[in-house]
């Protein structure tokens, strides 16, 4: 399988994602949009993984970082949002400043 | 001695600024005036003769930088940093018993403590780093004075004139640094000894402008009438008498004798522009109202003449420029405590609000402005006179200048004297003469001791003017100056 | 009440020492083979207290403490009443010791130094009665149009500092004898610039007669003794530096012949008497200056010390009779002769002297002018022939025209019906008696040239023939109009030049305070520019700003691949 | 083209598509499932590329947990979810661009660097070989991570209590 193919859609994904985080209001909607992007690394990290082939599978290593990591990032960012929601009963960003 | 004379500035600084309760009006400026005296005392004893630097210290500092604390007095700057510590005691000495104006302050007088230390650091130097951080140093205390203890009567006015004088000599700064790391590049070296005779004309140019706004050089003036005419009446006198002369030693010091060759190159715009300062400064006194703007204009004039001198770059020239720099610190340091006295009394330094007939109303201001505009007119016999000669001398002698530049300067030049006369017997005959128009601040001056410990030097320079000159002796020019003693 | 003795003690000890000092150098030779002492020549300026006294000095000098004396005890008279009598009487003794420097001196700087004081005291002293305004200005003029001469003295002593490489005026004799006159022209015209101001001559004429506000013994002593004097002893003095110019003395003659002629024809149709005088002392002076032109340095002088005589004498009277009548205008004299009679006669001496008259002093000083004069015809000194025989016909013509005012201020003065009486204090007449008897025994063994003397004399007796002739009336009016307004001399200094001076400061202050601030207000401005455009992104929304770190990111990874 | 090659190719469209409308949807709910299948399509390319560990962990993880969270966070803000609540920023040009421009860039540049190579598979990540890995080699990695996630565990508490108790 050539290399392109998961480069490419990795490509896709950050920029999709990154429109995600400027353009939307809502932040959870941010944080989706900070998802998309992970994912988006952690696909061109497999796909170098698989195509250096290495004993100590750093790719995918890093992958399983990032995934927890955006597990820990996303509870954070929720909670946040909770907090805010609760400051200014909005989780417009745009009105964050509000608080 | 050098760091003894700073290190008791810092102590009564220290000391004042710890127990501002303690020293309060009078005893604070005695604390002050006892501090000064000791420097001018010590200083005065580390000479030891113009053959070699007096007082040096030389000690590791910044070895990163390989910049050394390197202090060291000569003929040069010497003089200038008696005539600092000396300033500063009449300072104190005005502040203890003028009896007008805002009571001295513990704080007040330790901002100018440091203005005096910073200064004659500045006129101590040997390394370009400390030279700088001197500079810098007496700065940031002026801005106080001047946004804190100046004209009562126009809060926002003095704040903005003290920010204006901030940001022009800090601008100025700002290039003078470029100026020293170019040099500090170019020669491997912040010893003002090692670095002489570098040939940059980019590093000479850079620090002539930043030094121009110190001095101050026309077109960059601009902040100097408004901060004197805001400073409170010491603060004005030290302005006058030792910052710019921060100006003029830095060009002395620093381009004529550091990097000759350079400045040369520069010498005929600094000529030039020191020359329409005496004009431009002289036309503008002849319609000035208020008193302290018009001396502030004058010594921009003073200047000009000092300059003009250095730029010549001959040996009178730098004589000039040095005797110039001293008998100015005497002469307006003097016009400032009057004019400054009278706004004290009368809360204006108008002429016309100040009224006529001064001679009739307060006999002592009158002849002491008589004195002060006299030598401020650079009547022969009084300080004035010698820094004006020379400089015409120098520029007759053409030095770094060509002959139809050098002699078209001159001529203007003495232009600005006929100016200079002109604009006292006008202030003379706005202020002192008259028919007498008594008003009710009417108040004569009551520290005549300051101005009789002013009038002294600048008669006994006048008549004697040897007792400068023979400082510098032949060789202000040479390495000799600077390269003895290491 | 002021006690007053103690100042004329003062003036007399002073003047006792110079008289001790002066009078055993009276007689001594002209000096040759000067060695200067100190032979390094100096860069630096540098003070000494030597001094050189030359026969002519001393008579100079005993001049000037003799006036000064005579006007120091007149003014206790005088002045005796003035609140400001101390400051009066120690400036008349400042102004002399001021003089003494100046003449007596070896020292350029000291020269100079004296040279200045005694602007700065005329100055005080005319503006004496500084309440008036006329005296305020009169003062600030004579300040300012002196100074501005002062400054060819000033550069005069810089070039010879730098060309004789001292500043001993001996040593710069004996300089200019070895090594030739350097720079001649230079100095020459430098030191005549000086001169033209301080000694009041075309075209900085003006500031003399505006000096008579001040108090009239002042007047005397300006325009006897010192101040004026000063100008014509120092060209005098630095002569052997550009004696040889023939520039220089064409200059000089030039003025001097212009002066002498302008102010004697304006002294003639003045109507008031001090005014008169003052332009007489302009005339005279130039007769001084004449002589040296015509290379008769000593002749000058002798002339300077005749005139110093009988012009403090007329300037003395004058104050007698002012401190009479309570003005110097001329219509409120007449028929003084007899209610002020010593005044009177002593006065008519000077008068005399002034017209040439034998045999008063003026009469053989003035006759040995022309007759120097004369001599330069020959072509034998720089002066150019022409020029000499131009400068003899304007001094005859002179003579001619001094003797018909002297005349006319004479007649205008002490003529006619008496109106009331008068008193003349003893201490202001007897100086004037001195004075008088001083212009006559002054006279004694000066030499006469029969020829001159018959000439000069006919002129003169044709001059007061004229006066006599025309009484009270003043010249035809094309003739009296332009001369009575001084023919607008007066106008660019008074009015042209400092109001010209006045609105280019205008304009120069306008634009320090609104023009030259353009570079740091232009500098707030783009700041302001600056700052207003970068805060358009500062808008609080957190996204924006995360684009705008994405916009760099990827400017950055351009900039990284296009530099690659 | 063999059949993974296929597959991955549908999937990442899938993946794509699903993005797309994740980020664009108008209505916040549709926007948290349409990222569930972007994510869960990423997950099969994983196990196209023999990452067979990770495809689980991404669901698990993500699929399961992450996006759980999402929308119980989006129910528990009372978000409105009606399409007028999901609007965007007026930044949404700029934003576009940026998002176009990274993908092309990116793309640009891995179309440069990797346009000849191939993925061969010879080492697959499964469980046993990962495991090996991480606890061979990035162990102490490992640890560091399970800190912080515990300290990130923590402080989301923290500040979700913090804020009640102000209330």
């Amino acid at each position: 399988m050539p290399l392109l193919y998961p480069l490419l859609l990795s490509s896709a994904l950050f920029g999709i994602g990154l429109y995600g985080v400027l353009a939307r209001r809502n932040a959870v909607m941010v944080l989706v949009g900070v998802e998309l992007m992970l994912n988006a690394v952690n696909l061109q990290l497999v796909a170098y993984d698989a195509w250096f082939a290495e004993t100590l599978h750093t790719g995918q290593v890093l992958t399983l970082f990032v995934i927890a990591l955006a597990a820990a990032e996303i509870g954070l960012g929720l909670a946040i949002v909770m907090a805010m929601f609760r400051a200014t009963g909005s989780i417009d960003v745009d009105e964050a400043d509000r608080a | 001695m050098i760091v003894a004379a700073l290190l008791v500035l810092l102590a009564a600084t220290v000391a004042l600024m710890a127990a501002p309760d303690r020293f309060r009006g009078r005893s604070a400026a005695g604390l002050g005036a006892a501090a000064s005296a000791l420097t001018f005392v010590l200083l005065a004893l580390a000479w030891d003769g113009k053959a070699s630097t007096s007082g040096e210290v030389d000690v590791a500092w910044i070895d990163v930088l390989n910049a050394r604390f390197h202090l060291g007095l000569d003929g040069v700057s010497w003089p200038l940093a008696l005539l600092t510590a000396f300033l500063t005691v009449l300072c104190c000495w005005w502040l203890a018993r003028s009896g007008a104006g805002p009571a001295p302050s513990a704080r007040f007088v330790a901002l100018l403590l440091v203005v005096e230390g910073s200064s004659i650091g500045v006129f101590a130097s040997l390394d370009l780093l400390l030279f700088f951080v001197f500079f810098e140093l007496a700065l940031i205390p002026m801005w106080f004075v001047i946004a804190y203890w100046g004209d009562p009567k126009d809060q926002a006015g003095r704040r903005r004139a003290a920010t204006r004088f901030l940001l022009f000599t800090v601008t100025g700064s700002a290039v003078l640094l470029v100026g020293i790391v170019v040099v500090a590049i170019e020669a491997g070296s912040l010893q003002i000894a090692d670095v002489q005779g570098t040939h940059s004309v980019l590093a000479a140019s850079l620090i002539a402008i930043g030094l121009a706004v110190k001095v101050p050089i026309v077109p960059l003036h601009t902040w100097l009438p408004d901060a004197h005419g805001k400073a409170p009446t010491v603060g004005s006198v030290l302005l006058a008498g030792v910052f710019l002369k921060l100006g003029t030693y830095g060009l002395i010091r620093l381009d004529v004798q550091m990097l000759p060759s350079a400045t040369a190159e520069i010498a005929p715009y600094l000529a030039a522009a020191g020359v329409v300062g005496i004009i431009w400064a002289g036309l503008v006194c002849l319609v000035q109202d208020d008193l302290k703007r018009l001396v502030a204009y004058s010594s921009i004039g003073h200047m000009g003449f000092v300059v003009l001198a250095l730029a010549t770059m001959t040996e009178a020239g730098v004589t000039g420029a040095v005797f110039g720099s001293v008998a100015h610190g005497l002469v307006t340091g003097l016009l400032f405590f009057l004019a400054g006295g009278l706004k004290d009394v009368h809360g204006t330094a108008s002429l016309t609000a100040l009224g006529r007939g001064l001679y009739e109303r307060t006999r002592w201001f009158a002849v002491a402005l008589l004195v002060a505009g006299l030598a401020t007119m650079g009547l022969p016999g009084l300080a004035g006179f010698w820094g004006e000669y020379l400089s015409l001398r120098g520029a007759y002698e053409e030095g770094a200048l060509d002959r139809s530049l050098a002699w078209t300067l001159l001529g203007v030049a003495t232009i600005g004297i006929v100016l200079a006369t002109a604009y006292v017997a006008r202030f003379v005959r706005m202020l002192l003469q008259g028919e007498p128009t008594p008003i009710d601040t009417d108040r004569d001056l009551r520290a005549r001791g300051v101005v009789v410990a002013l009038v002294v030097p600048i008669l006994v320079l006048g008549l004697w003017p040897t007792l400068l000159t023979d400082l510098l002796g032949s060789g202000v020019m040479g390495t000799s100056l600077l390269g003895v003693g290491r | 009440m002021i006690r007053r003795w103690p100042y004329v003690a003062l003036t007399a000890v002073v003047a006792v020492a110079v008289a001790i000092w002066a009078i055993p150098e009276l007689d001594q030779r002209a000096f040759f083979g000067y060695v200067p002492t100190n032979a390094t020549p100096t860069m630096l300026p540098s003070l000494s207290l030597d001094t050189r006294v030359l026969p002519d000095s001393a008579k100079v000098m005993l001049l000037a403490a003799g006036v000064t004396l005579l006007v120091q005890v007149y003014s206790t008279a005088y002045m005796g009443k003035d609140r400001r009598y101390r400051s009066y009487a120690l400036l008349i003794v400042l102004f002399l010791v001021a003089m003494i420097a100046v003449v007596a001196t070896d020292n350029l700087f000291v020269l100079l130094i004296g040279w200045e004081v005694m602007g700065v005291c005329s100055y005080l002293l005319i503006g004496h009665w500084w309440e008036q305004p006329q005296s305020r200005a009169g003062a600030m003029k004579a300040l300012v149009v002196t100074r501005f001469g002062d400054l060819g003295l000033l550069v005069a002593i810089v070039v010879i500092g730098q060309t004789y490489g001292t500043y001993s005026i001996t040593g710069a004799w004996v300089g200019a004898a070895d090594q030739g006159q350097q720079h001649g022209t230079a100095i020459g015209l430098l030191v005549l610039l000086a001169v033209v101001g301080k000694s009041a001559q075309v075209p900085l004429q003006t500031w003399l007669p505006d000096a008579m506000p001040g108090p009239t013994p002042i007047t005397a002593l300006i325009h006897a003794a010192t101040m004026v004097a000063a100008g014509v002893y120092v060209f005098a003095r630095l002569l052997p530096l550009y004696g040889n110019d023939t520039t220089v003395m064409t200059a000089l003659a030039v003025v001097s012949g212009v002066t002498m002629l302008l102010a004697a024809l304006f002294a003639l149709v003045q109507h008031d008497l001090k005014r008169a005088l003052a332009w007489s002392t302009v005339s005279q002076l130039a007769y001084m200056f004449a002589a040296i032109a015509a290379g008769a340095a000593d002749v000058g002088i002798s002339h300077l010390v005749s005139h110093g005589a009988y012009k403090a004498l007329l300037f003395l009277g004058c104050g007698v009779v002012m401190h009479a009548v309570g003005t110097s205008a001329l219509s409120a004299m007449g028929g003084l002769r007899t209610t002020l009679p010593a005044t009177f006669w002593t006065m008519t001496i000077g008068f005399a002297a002034l017209a040439g008259i034998i045999p008063t002093v003026g009469f053989f000083t003035k006759d040995r002018v022309l007759e120097s004069i004369h001599v330069a015809t020959h072509g034998e000194t720089p002066l150019p022939g022409g020029v000499a025989w131009a400068l003899l016909v304007v001094a005859y013509v002179t003579v001619f025209v001094t003797a018909a005012y002297a005349m006319r201020l004479w007649m205008l003065t002490f003529l006619g019906l008496p109106s009331k009486q008068h008193v003349e204090p003893p201490s202001m007449t007897w100086p004037l008696v001195a004075l008088g008897v001083a212009c006559l025994a002054l006279s004694i063994g000066e030499p006469l040239d029969l020829d001159t003397a018959a000439l000069s004399t006919l002129v003169a007796l044709a001059g007061i023939a004229f006066a006599w002739w025309r009484q009270d009336a003043d010249l035809p009016g094309p003739v009296q109009r332009p001369l009575a307004a001084e023919l607008g001399l007066d106008h660019p200094i008074t009015r042209l030049i400092p109001a010209g001076t006045i609105g280019v400061a205008r304009v120069a202050d306008a634009a320090d305070r609104e023009g030259i601030d353009v570079y740091p207000r232009g500098g707030a401005v783009l700041a302001g520019l600056v700052s207003s455009a970068v805060r358009a992104l500062q808008t609080g929304r957190v996204q924006v700003y995360a684009s705008v770190i994405a916009v760099g990111a990827f400017v950055v990874v351009l900039v990284g691949v296009i530099a690659r | 083209m063999s059949l993974p090659e296929a597959v991955f190719l549908i999937l990442s469209a899938v993946a794509v598509a699903s993005a797309v409308l994740a980020v664009g949807s108008h209505q916040l709910v549709h926007a948290a499932l349409w990222l569930v299948v972007t994510l869960g399509a990423v997950a099969g390319c994983f196990v196209l590329m023999t990452a067979e560990l990770l495809a689980w962990v991404q669901v698990l993880v993500y699929v399961g947990a992450v996006v759980v969270l999402v929308v119980f966070a989006l129910m528990l803000t009372r978000s409105p979810t009606g399409s007028q609540s999901a609007e965007v920023t007026r930044n949404r040009p700029l934003a576009a661009v940026l998002g176009l421009l990274a993908t092309v860039g990116l793309a640009a540049t891995v179309i440069a660097g990797f346009r000849h190579e191939r993925i061969t598979g010879r080492l697959p990540g499964t469980a046993a070989s990962i495991g090996d890995a991480l606890f061979r080699e990035w162990v102490l990695a490992f640890e560091v991570l399970s800190v912080v996630l515990l300290a990130a565990l923590v402080a989301a508490i923290v500040i979700s209590r913090s804020g009640s108790e102000n209330r």
